[in-house]
């Protein structure tokens, strides 16, 4: 792997002698949303992963359906690092609305694959230019006028293809998987890719520094989208009920759960061992869970930030009445409407201490789509453990774009359903029980359902006593309160658990939780291979905290708790219970503009913090990281 | 002499509840009362029944009647999202749901008005007084034009008439009568337990601290003096035959799914409650003379209702064990195949 | 006032040779609601208030309306520690379900007058008892046996008046007032009142050590209730548009404010200059209110916890576009509808950072009714100053109970508005004018207001640049973004500040805010008094911190942050930004069972927290604090 | 040649708003186009009005018409109550909502519900497309009962019909149209913006991209053969007197409070749009038939309008000095005094 080493490092200069970057750099196809342009991206970002090269694949798109700018980046990378990156080494510009701005942002060498009438050549003489014209090469392999918009896009795999070395038997293999049955439409996208192939070798010196090569990085893994791996955990999970309100970016989430639970859960004679709804509002949504899960069903839904704030009132009423609740939140950018289109971590704070009155609730932090699906089954056992909401914090990066991991395991322990009463269990308790009586001194009473023929009780958010009568004693209160209290210290151990890499005499630790740990791997690599520094790091899992968190802080001098919001929401959640030795050692990196963090900012802010100088122009302030882009449309 | 038992071989005092906190005299508790009778009747399994409601003085009350069944007494206009989800778990349970006018036509007018459109088989029963018991008698959405507060302030705004709404919306059984209308409201509260889909029974139920005095249109007088009954509606469960004897023209007869019928006696001209336009139109016309037109005002025997619809396995979804529930190793093998 | 000292130090002892403890008691009736006992309560209350002795009443009613127990409670003290005290000195004992209990938690010495068929006598021998044929004495005064059940309350009146030597005369202008036209019915009640007197002159011989003496305490002060106070702020804050829904504690807030406008407000030809609306919940209530800024009007809502929780969205958009909105939180008991008819300060977490993404919200404390008044006042100026929603977060105790006040002063500042948009300053500005530019530096930006004629814009909860254009941009999110934290920090200077009384050396210092003040009070008056240990204060009045706070903490070596909930919610929100060494000095005093918290829990907690045995048994742990009440309903 | 000048000398143009970010062909754009139209003819001031909308597709359009008026972009499914306050602050100001089917008909229902209730005098448009067209296709509780979604997904649920509703709750002027008949589109939003009082125009208005596939009945080819006008619309302004010739019993006329006229020409058996129930009728028998009747479906001219009702001081209140909205001394004084 020397070559790939010293070729990642090289520092890309303009064309002529171009030093080989091989499996290391950003491609971005810039296009217009509803021009069909998505085939083509995940045939590119699948024929690189068939060729056992790590990539990730996101889409950064506007708030509408059509016509506004679009930009779909892969990230290859030899060592794994497929967090976003700043620089983008290959453009395709098919979008005249934003070819300029996205030519002038390019660093040196980077390689510019343009459609010709865009005439882009002139902009810069640091870049290596491939104008195409596109039009002319569609129409012969698509007769058919109405269908050249979609198939056009296919003609830039081929270019690549050539351009990079891109093995063109992956490519139809990745292509005829994506068309699936549409024979039709798969021959003349082949045309077209084989036309886009054609054309590059007879007319595109190759003139620019990367290009692919196989490895043996992805075998037998899969591709997939957080909201999607979720969605299989949630079936896995045994879900009953599903009750949702569409909003991006989590409503595919439900969308690929209810697709899953029509193909594997219904019975042979088309009966559904589920239910789902769509509801009226977010309101309502929770409001079904709620009620499913009193009766008895593992019931879930899936939102984002304005969901969230509009279940609050039924969240605190599950928080007090101990009604278990699955509910996802995708973050996407608040606040209120925001960027419904970009990513953020966002909720943080406001979900931890959701509704009116003293409440807190559990939080679930996946940082991979492994995790999306385990955690969604983690969620509802938790659920019904505890017997209160749980909610799966996810965000728009992790749930909408596209990422390697290894194959999912088969769920390795039973449903756990929590204290469910039973006539045997009754028994045994005899008089002691009573609906939140704590007989087992965690705080967690044990319930029964409507239907099972148990005790019945009566719910109710107003206050109640331990055999669930309705009491404004202030003794019944309080303790009440207390041991929900108790049962929230119980949950510190049932939650997902960190994990740690401790570097044993490292300084420096680091924190962060969700999609923020593809950055922090790959800045602790910059640290290590650029300024020699050595960092522990601490992947936060769940909330309420364990007991490990401080120990961790203990271990380092200084902490830097790195998270993708503007108020520091989790280190304000750590401040609540964190004695004052440990908080004075924690430093809060921030990164807020809609775009996933990316390594260099979080290297950057870190030696700022360090008093060393960033090798890079302070101009690029964190929050400004990342090409800035116009998508805003002028007039509105 | 012996005590009664129904067929189920229970007494009545087995169908109460907690003891009421809600003011002697208030409508409220009679209609409990109602219920309790026609549960008894009826022979219904408290265990397999759910109360359910939201909040406000009639929320309260599923807490006084049927201490045998869970209830739940959700938030503020909520309770109709709660039972769906509660039927979604356990389409096999019988639910009863006590609102008031100031829950279901205030706060809960959305989701009273999807709950209708889905035609969610439950008993949904509205305790209408006009106002707000609990907060003390504020003005609701079924206060009429021109009904006062005790304040002497006047409503001038239209009520919204919570029938034609739900007649509007779908409900399959939509029924107006009164709390003190001991025959009525019993016959109707057993044939909307008969019923499978959505029964919207508004009842007149007045609130004796707030809005029953001169002046009000929610009165213990005013509603005495302006129910208006459609027929004399008496109820024959499917599980005794007794043959009523009907002069044609006279009485008309709706039989319910599960073979119970509703024999509807004239008492003016004949009244058609399966022809949804005429049930708009009376409603319109009574509410334009200030009366309140009572019996079985709208049905609709055998339309699907929700749980139908979603088609799912026989058993309730709340009771299916992990084997049922949790695809096999081969489901997963595949999906992760299909991503590869 | 030699002898007052002395009384109120001495140890009640059981009768025989009583002390005279004079203007030092608490006296509580128990009834039942619905039986129209308020009348007499008030005219009790009155009648001392009248005698220039300090007062305060605290009505203690059950969440249903009639039937059920309640306790209406009086606190006598001639230093004016007007706040709950724990134990109860005169019980008036008319609830049959409650006596017994009420009778066993009383402190030996208490009188105790009672309905002669409860027969309390026996249940012990250290109280005084005065049984009262209260049916045998209304009869003869009240012929018309349906009012009897009201008018035998105004017999305990008389009784009272005679054993505590309350001037009669005071008690029949007092009735007369609280009666107003209703001749006859003063009539009937005045006779019931003599009718008391004279049974207690002729049968009750004098046993208890209580009773009053004319004091010079309350000349020219008024008595109101809090809701009240903040209804006539609002008024005189020149509102002009109310969107309401009906929630106990905060109902009585709009009923009263329309009545004032009702009045004040309206033109001769009867047409208001207001307009007030009950909408169908509180998103519309919220809403309205911010469609009416938007328009320019001044509009305000009143709330509880559960529309809090609801108007979660809304709140976000009027952070996040900026608009004005006045909202009262009267805190009741929550989570859910926890216990509507008690009293707490549990919203201040979610409330300050209510709504999903990054949000803050100014938040305004009051303690005092006429605070209640004036901060109606300041809410509506800041709320236009800032473009945001402000917080009034009272409480039960405060917004419902009976409190003495000097009278309100009549404003002597005109109404601030804010940066609107003048001809003149546009002008003055010209292209730098933007909706959303911050053209001051203190991230307060100009608007215009529709049908003023001036550019208009777009006002949307979706991102937007400086020029209220909608954007996706990074830089136009974060730009943004980091404006409205620089708002916030503005607004830093603009809440109430606090009211800091340092005793210079004092070790210890407390922060409190809300009703909490008037225990505190108390309570450094017992830390002095009793333990010699003097005490500095901090009254927090708002939301966001000033730096005051911080130098508050750096002149003390322990500083106790007392408040009524279980999270300790305000100090979470000091802890978000305090720095390690200020965070170790702080210790948390909490209270959180429904009742306003009593000095003598304060004063316990902050000696065990030093260290020091308090004096009082262990067994009575802070929640517990105060009589704990049955008014809970068996079956329900 | 000279361009068109309104009555108030401003040019179509100047009535335009920002570029629509909507699909090319969407029903929306040409609603736009027609609001535009309308504005310009009826001769708005942009200055004293204001647009509002919650969100979707549909609520983003009011960003692009009338750039001289702010607007409002409100959260989703609560325009109405934002739409409420801003007239409760200023009366004078001429409101026009923008809302969809699914922020108006799911979310949104409850604030629906009490605007209409309330007859808030503003132009309150659904652009009606069956489906949740921002967040890519789902059902809206507008969809036709057997309407699929291009997945080939089946709605089993009966539409809500937004106009039956208004009517039922109060609404004074409820016509539906199809966003591609410009004639009468254009007819009745000048009709809408006359009237005072709430105007509910239900628009069909195709997504092109998610709903307009065989199978779909809100598609441009079904509504266009299933749209089943009741009568030619046209519209005469208070500031035009054009004498209208009418063929007694051919067209009727309808005088709105202002003067305005609109002339109803029947097309086949005569409607009468005054008249409650039958509009009620229509509605139902169309449905049933899968027809949209579309024109002036009811309206009572007179009705008074919610602010009317409030009864406030001419002036806008948002405008009042603080001379007019804080009491003096004397008034403080006799408030401490009632309390001593
Ligand atoms: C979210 C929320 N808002 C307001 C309230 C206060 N509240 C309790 S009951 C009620 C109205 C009850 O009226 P109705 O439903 O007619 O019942 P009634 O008391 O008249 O039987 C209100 C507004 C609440 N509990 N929750
Ligand atoms: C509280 C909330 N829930 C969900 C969404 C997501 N969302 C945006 S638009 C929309 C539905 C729009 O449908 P419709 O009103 O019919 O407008 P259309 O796009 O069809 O014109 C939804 C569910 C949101 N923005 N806010
Ligand atoms: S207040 Fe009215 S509604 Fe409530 S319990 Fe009393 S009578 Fe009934
Ligand atoms: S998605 Fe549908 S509704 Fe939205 S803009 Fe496109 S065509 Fe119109
Ligand atoms: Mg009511
Ligand atoms: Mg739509």
């Amino acid at each position: 792997m020397g070559t790939l080493e010293v070729a990642s490092e090289a520092e890309p200069v303009s064309a002529g002698s171009p030093p080989r970057i091989v499996n290391d750099f950003s491609l971005q196809i810039a296009t217009v949303n509803g021009s069909g342009s998505q085939t083509a991206n995940l045939v590119l970002l699948r024929s690189i992963f068939q060729m056992g090269i790590p990539v990730s694949g996101k889409n950064m798109f506007p708030s509408n359906i059509a016509g506004l700018p679009t930009w779909y980046t892969i990230r290859v990378n030899p060592k794994g690092y497929i967090a976003r990156k700043k620089e983008i080494d290959i453009l395709v510009a098919m979008n005249a609305e934003t070819a300029r701005e996205d030519v002038l942002t390019l660093p040196p060498g980077a390689a510019v694959v343009y459609d010709e009438p865009l005439a882009l050549k002139g902009l810069r003489d640091d870049l290596v230019f491939y104008p195409v014209p596109f039009d002319k090469l569609v129409a012969p392999v698509c007769p058919d006028a109405k269908l050249r918009r979609l198939v056009r896009n296919m003609i830039y795999d081929g270019i690549l293809a050539r351009l990079l070395s891109i093995d063109m038997a992956e490519m139809e293999k990745a292509l005829l998987k994506q068309m699936g049955k549409k024979a039709r439409a798969a021959q003349m996208n082949l045309a077209a890719l084989k036309a886009g192939w054609d054309y590059a070798e007879a007319s595109l010196p190759k003139g620019d520094a990367f290009s692919v090569e196989r490895m043996n990085k992805t075998a037998g893994m899969i591709l997939v989208e957080g909201n999607a791996a979720a969605a299989m955990g949630c079936m896995m999970a045994g879900c009953t009920v599903v009750g949702w309100y569409p909003i991006t970016p989590s409503s595919s989430l439900c969308e690929s759960l209810i697709g899953y639970l029509r193909k594997y859960r219904t019975d042979p004679d088309g009966k559904a061992t589920f239910a789902a709804v769509q509801a009226e509002d977010e309101i309502s949504a929770l409001g079904m869970v709620i009620g499913a899960s009193w009766a008895g069903a593992r019931a879930m839904t899936a939102t984002a930030g304005p969901g969230i704030s509009l279940m609050s009132e039924f969240v605190g009423l599950g928080y007090y009445a101990e009604v278990p609740a699955v509910i996802f939140d995708v973050q996407r950018v608040g606040p209120s409407t925001g960027l419904p289109t970009r990513t953020a971590q966002g909720d943080i704070l406001t979900t931890a201490v959701l509704s009116h009155g003293d409440t807190r609730h559990p939080l679930l932090l996946p940082s991979t789509v492994q995790e999306c699906y385990e955690m969604a089954m983690d969620a509802f056992d938790l659920a019904e453990q505890l017997q209160t909401p749980v909610f799966v914090m996810m965000d728009l990066d992790l749930g909408m774009n596209t990422w390697m991991s290894d194959p999912f395991p088969y769920p390795d322990k039973p449903i756990n359903r929590g204290k469910v009463l039973t006539e045997a269990k009754l028994r045994e308790l005899g008089a002691q029980w009573g609906r939140y009586a704590d007989v087992d001194g965690d705080g967690i009473p044990w319930r029964t359902i409507p239907g099972d023929g148990l005790p019945p009780f009566f719910t109710r958010g107003s206050g109640h006593n331990a055999k669930a009568q309705y009491s404004e004693r202030a003794d019944d209160y309080g303790n009440n309160m207390d041991r929900l209290s108790k049962k929230f210290d119980t949950a510190r151990g049932l939650v997902p658990q960190p994990e740690i890499e401790s570097r044993p005499g490292a300084p420096i630790g680091l924190i962060a939780y969700g999609t923020t740990d593809f950055s922090i791997r790959e800045s602790r690599y910059q640290l290590q291979d650029e300024r020699g520094i050595a960092t522990s790091y601490y992947r936060l899992r769940g909330y309420p905290f364990g007991s490990s968190l401080g120990e961790f802080i203990d271990q380092h001098d200084r902490v830097y708790l790195v998270e993708q919001n503007r108020d520091a929401q989790m280190l304000a959640l750590m401040r609540m219970e964190l004695g004052p030795e440990r908080l004075a050692k924690i430093r809060s990196v921030l990164h807020y503009n809609g775009l996933p963090v990316d390594a260099r900012s979080i290297t950057d802010q870190v030696l700022a913090h360090e008093g060393l100088q960033a090798p890079i122009p302070a101009a690029l302030r964190h929050r400004m990281s990342g090409a800035v882009r116009a998508s805003g449309v002028g007039g509105e | 002499m012996a005590i009664k038992l129904n067929r189920i071989g229970l007494e009545l005092a087995q169908y109460r509840g907690g003891k009421t906190t809600l003011c002697a005299g208030c409508g409220h508790n009679a209609i409990s009362e109602r219920i309790i009778d026609a549960c008894f009747e009826m022979g219904i399994d408290a265990k397999q029944m759910i109360k359910l409601s939201g909040i406000g003085c009639s929320s309260k009350s599923p807490a006084y009647f049927l201490s045998g069944s869970h209830g739940f007494n959700a938030v503020h206009g909520r309770m109709p999202s709660v039972a769906t989800g509660a039927l979604l778990a356990n389409k096999k349970l019988l639910a009863i749901g006590v609102s008031g006018d100031g829950d279901s036509g205030a706060i809960g007018i959305g989701q009273f008005v999807h709950l209708m459109r889905r035609n969610l088989p439950m008993l949904y029963i509205i305790e209408d007084n006009g106002c707000y018991g609990l907060t003390k008698g504020q003005f609701s959405p079924t206060a009429d034009m021109g009904s006062t507060l005790k304040t002497g302030a006047v409503n001038d705004l239209p009520p919204i008439d919570m029938c034609a709404l739900a007649i509007e919306l779908g409900a399959s059984f939509v029924a107006r009568s009164f709390s003190g209308d001991k025959k009525q409201l019993t016959a109707l509260l057993k044939a909307g337990l008969a019923h499978r889909g959505t029964v919207m029974l508004d009842v007149l139920s007045p609130c004796v601290t707030f809005n029953d005095h001169e002046g009000s249109t929610k009165s213990y007088d005013y509603v005495r003096e302006h129910e208006d009954p459609l027929h004399e509606v008496s109820f024959v469960p499917h599980f005794e035959d007794i043959a009523v004897e009907q002069t044609p023209g006279e009485t008309s007869v709706v039989t319910l799914h599960d073979g119970s019928r509703v024999f509807l006696k004239n008492v003016g001209e004949d009244y058609d409650p399966t022809d949804k336009l005429s049930a708009m139109r009376t409603l319109m016309e009574t509410a334009r003379r200030g009366e309140y037109a009572t019996g079985l005002i709208y049905v609709e025997p055998d339309k699907d209702d929700f749980c139908t619809l979603l088609n799912t396995v026989d058993e309730p979804l709340a009771l299916l064990p992990q084997a049922r529930t949790r695809p096999p190793q081969a489901a997963l093998d595949e999906l992760m195949e299909s991503l590869r």
